[in-house]
């Protein structure tokens, strides 16, 4: 789950990370008052979970408060990458002297959490990773010692030189740490940490992306998650208790299990079909979620037909059955729909499905095949 | 010989009395599977089945019936915990069914279970099945048939899938193992290709592996420097979008790394052949063993 | 460093430990107050750094407010052991079905922090490990990876057999650690952590030190030390920078380092002497130090005579030399001063002795023999 | 030959520009030991004494000058940091003379300096001298001269006093290390015992000991089991009372256990000659070296 910068910001910040003052805005009269409140220039930020914010026009200066409530009303509501701006975040625009990067992922390979740091900030550190890797220093953290104390200062000392702000990031790289640690985090970012001419050490954006298995330990993180900024199909499948992403075809999924979903798709696209979703019930056996997932699915205007996959395992097939079954007489579904089904409790399955005159095939290949030809037809 | 669980696994079950536990204990009791011990704190005194032994710890099911592998089954909040319980028990085979442990939390489990020379597999894992031996997590035992083809997948129902495939074309297999789709796991593609390598049952090994990471290319990498055994290979995820977590926490295309396409290509520069879709695994097999 | 009952029990209170209502009172009004606040039956508990209150009358149970001033006003101003009560403690009397005893000591031997519980709590924890040793379980826990939860458990199943009982103990193993390592305590005991006959688990008394090298970055901590519960003396030596302890022999002994102290002291002792004190000035070179100790021993009147025994090192023994000719310009010193100092600028110091009529030994057995037998003389 | 510090100790110090530090850097340096590089985060750059290099970091200072061995004189706050530091970067060496470690803080250095195979001495201690060859740590080179007995102390000056005896009585020393008066120290009495007792150029051990703990216990019955050479040996703190830190963290009695008694005990049963006051060193170590 990513969050957005404001949020980050006030998890670094009640860790006693820098941050610059402000804060976040709902409304042009809230950042009206809020640029009041700072005084001087500040800066409007759209908050959305997307990049390249400020090419898109959703990052700008005001020198006003009235500048500022004028600046607001036209970032919120702006569309930026397809996200509805709902919040800006209104800060100080801070002198900079320098930009650096630091970020902190959860490396797979390593099995660690890994510091990223490059004097190069402010930009994109894919490309100076391309570019120039001799400007990023990458340091794993052994989870069992935490970052010592000497880490925390080599990695400042690669980003600068005086003493004072050396030891000032060292700080900051700590409790950036603590914040990875303490909120299972999956990646966080800030970028850029800047010096002010003064030689203060600022975070001056942040980004932090939570581990969605963290959330049901922590309702506190939970709460962050911003809905407004989400397909509102895939809030409803989470709700659900279903995994499903939106894509750009035709062909519906409903598939038990992600490696089998994803494969689904793919032979979709191998019989010359589009997949509409990457649609996953997961393990469990409740009707009610093949009902959930067949209304999801049929809300989606593009759908031409729908594909059921489905892998007895711990899954009962009947149960599917049965969901499909109780979909249908709660709702009218308009395009054809191909059921494959093997495994746990097929017999029984079939015979529902033969109860409410559909058939249900026994082979992937055959019922992909099936449901492209069908599509191709309505076309 | 087997890969990992055999007929010499003595399992305990943790988390035998809950709802996927029971259900699961069941299922390999009955396919056979020696499931000596269960655990659930509170619990101990009482018999699962009216046969299996319940302890309130893993460590005192150790001692009272040798139990050498565990299976977990508790709740994500608690899954982290019994690993590293099992582990300090002395269990050297830990496989962890539970999806949705806490990434962090395998940041610290992993040195543990590596200090310890345990071997962990999964989280997130339909678990292990050597046919006709053992059978220990969720994989459908009606769907395995003793053989020598061996099999790793980082999917639950995709691995059912393929094995139906060879079941019905009467390719058995040595042993299937689930490695589990999350970002830290106890043990990868490479743990198991060696030891496919090195058992003398297994004549041929099929990798199912997915989007995001880079196991796989370092897999392939491993089978053309070190595997003499033909090796057949499927990515799935062709067709997902960047960015998006599909499904597995793993399962995700970084900017432009862990691509199906990158994979793949690993693969056929690996000499794995690479199966376009599941149904292809029988063609490709036998072609490799003629 | 070791901190009251009332001390120990708030950190354990603020880590979430289920303790007791209650509180602590200076004078009989307070504790009246707070058994009224309180309610019935409340116990009222000397807070001293002793073992043994209850026997001693410290601890003692009153039915009403009344009654609770009455005995505080006899349990304040007692001296137990031979310190004097300033405070007491005023808790509800609980119902109390078990006792069981946990601590968590730093063991020297395995290095770790190391856990020892036992169901026969309430009593002499030494006297269970030699009598009964199968009755206490004992677990070191690896600070890599903190105390795990299975741990915890088999802690807490090793007191209790109802589950629920079991996990709130696994629970308060968890906060005791946490407390133990967050505060860098040296030993943090509960004892006894009882059951109610309601089945609630509750942690009665507690007692916690603090390892002494902790203080100097814990402000905090270092504040909660009771400096009216230890000798005058001794809390005048730390302000100075001195190590003292107060012994009962009549030679005072002015050392540097911990070893050559407890040396010189045995040597006293082996040359038919009493020491009176260990006191080690350090290993820095302070004049004022010397003046100090000097002042501190002299204060004492069973002192018959004083012997220094100086190796210079890092120590400068004309520094030394210097702090004696200071101190005796200052205030007078009746008793003779036997002084053996040899090693860094021994010459300078000698001439600096022999400057105000003194004479320097270069022999440890020779210096203690001779304030052995000065003593001996004025017997 | 040399136990722990010899001629090829090459010094990098820890702490260089502050007060103690530096004065002790002049002392080894005038004393002969390589003091090949000084660390002062801030300070990179400078030189010490017109000579010695100052790093940033430990990291910097070894790949620059192949420092082998490191003493550390930082504040207790930074003081486990500082030995993560040297050991993260490669030392085999550590000594740190800070006295005033906060001791759980040292229940994590000593892991991480056992998984890297380092040798950590102290804290809280007066380091080792290997006369004419090096010093690392303020014990006064003036006292010592090279010969054949090895010294081992959990003390300072009380070091300084028996090596003084022993000098003046021209009885040389191979080794003198001081393990430091900690409850949790890097090196022990065993490891010191061992080393010497390996150590072609060491005939006889001192062994210092003082109350608090069960070390000397050990490591008598290591010597009994183990050291051919002769050992003399000294407990310290006779008179001390129980339940009172002697100054040393780690010199306390603790209910009846820890006396001197008891380790005196222990000593004779293990052969070893004890010294009842410093001044029997030189009879005791005379007659068992005849």
């Amino acid at each position: 789950m990513n969050l957005h910068e404001y949020q980050a910001r006030a998890l670094l910040k009640a860790a006693g990370v820098p941050v610059p003052d402000g804060d976040v805005a709902s409304t042009p009269g809230e950042a009206e008052a809020l640029s009041r409140r700072i005084g001087g220039t500040v800066v409007v930020k759209a908050q959305v979970h997307a990049g390249g914010r400020g090419k898109a026009g959703g990052v700008k200066l005001a020198k006003t408060p009235a500048e500022t409530a004028d600046i607001a009303s036209h970032i919120l509501g702006m569309q930026i990458k397809g996200l509805t701006v709902h919040k800006v975040l209104v800060v100080p625009a801070a002198d900079i002297a320098t930009e650096a990067y630091v970020g902190l992922i959860l490396d797979r390979d390593s099995q660690r959490p890994v510091f990223m740091v490059s004097p190069a900030g402010g930009i994109d550190i894919e490309e100076v990773a391309a570019k120039t890797p001799d400007k990023i220093l990458r340091l794993p953290v052994d989870p069992r010692f935490g970052l010592l104390p000497h880490q925390a200062m080599a990695l400042a000392f690669f980003l600068y030189t005086d003493i004072k702000q050396v030891r000032a990031a060292a700080d900051i790289m700590q409790r950036l740490y603590k914040v990875f640690v303490e909120n299972g985090a999956s990646l966080a970012e800030i970028n850029p940490l800047v010096t002010t001419p003064a030689g203060q050490v600022l975070a001056l954006d942040a980004k932090i992306s939570i581990d969605d298995n963290e959330l049901d330990r922590r309702p506190d993180l939970a709460e962050l998650r911003d809905e407004t900024a989400e397909d509102p199909a895939e809030v409803a499948a989470r709700r659900a208790g279903l995994t499903f992403i939106k894509l750009d075809g035709n062909v519906g999924c409903v598939v038990n299990g992600a490696g089998l979903a994803m494969a689904t798709m793919d032979l979709v696209k191998y019989y010359g079909g589009e997949p509409a979703n990457f649609l996953d019930i997961g393990g469990s056996s409740n009707p009610d979620k093949v009902v959930n997932a067949l209304k999801i699915i049929t809300a989606d205007p593009s759908v031409r037909a729908i594909l059921f996959n489905i892998f007895g395992g711990i899954t009962r097939t009947d149960d599917v059955a049965n969901g499909i079954k109780t979909a249908l007489a709660q709702f009218p579904v308009k395009v054809p729909i191909v059921v494959r089904l093997t495994g746990t409790n097929e017999k029984e399955a079939v015979k529902i499905l033969q109860g409410i005159g559909m058939t249900a095939l026994s082979d992937m290949d055959e019922a992909v095949s099936k449901v492209v030809a069908l599509v191709g037809e309505a076309a | 010989m087997s890969v990992f669980i055999g007929k010499d696994t003595r399992l305990v079950v943790q988390g035998i009395t809950g709802r996927d536990g029971s259900f699961h204990a069941k299922q390999m009791m009955e396919y056979g599977t020696k499931v000596v011990a269960g655990v659930t704190p509170g619990k101990g005194g009482q018999r699962f089945e009216g046969t299996v032994p319940v302890f309130d710890t893993v460590a005192q099911s150790v001692a009272a019936t040798g139990a050498n592998t565990a299976v977990i089954y508790v709740p994500p909040v608690g899954a982290a915990g019994a690993i590293f319980e099992a582990v300090d028990a002395g269990i050297a085979t830990v496989i962890c069914i539970t999806e949705g442990v806490p990434v962090i939390e395998m940041t610290r489990v992993m040195p543990f279970v590596r200090e310890r020379g345990a071997r962990l597999i999964g989280p997130n894992c339909p678990g292990a099945i050597t046919p006709g031996q053992a059978k220990v997590g969720i994989i459908p035992g009606s769907i395995c048939t003793p053989g020598r083809v061996g099999l790793v997948s980082r999917s639950g129902t995709l691995t059912y899938e393929v094995v139906n495939q060879l079941t019905r074309a009467k390719i058995g297999q040595s042993t299937c193992v689930g490695i589990g789709g999350d970002p830290i796991i106890g043990t990868n593609f490479i743990d198991c290709l060696r030891a496919f390598q090195d058992d003398p049952d297994t004549d041929a090994i099929v990798m199912m592996g997915e989007i995001g990471g880079t196991d796989e290319q370092k897999a392939a990498e491993f089978v053309r420097d070190h595997v003499t055994k033909p090796v057949v290979g499927f990515i799935a995820g062709q067709t997902a979008p960047p960015g998006r977590r599909m499904g597995h926490a793993g399962a995700i295309i970084s900017g432009s790394s862990g691509t199906a396409a990158e994979k793949m290509a690993a693969f056929e520069a690996a000499g794995i052949s690479v199966m376009k879709r599941p149904a292809d695994v029988v063609p490709l097999l036998s072609a490799r063993l003629k």
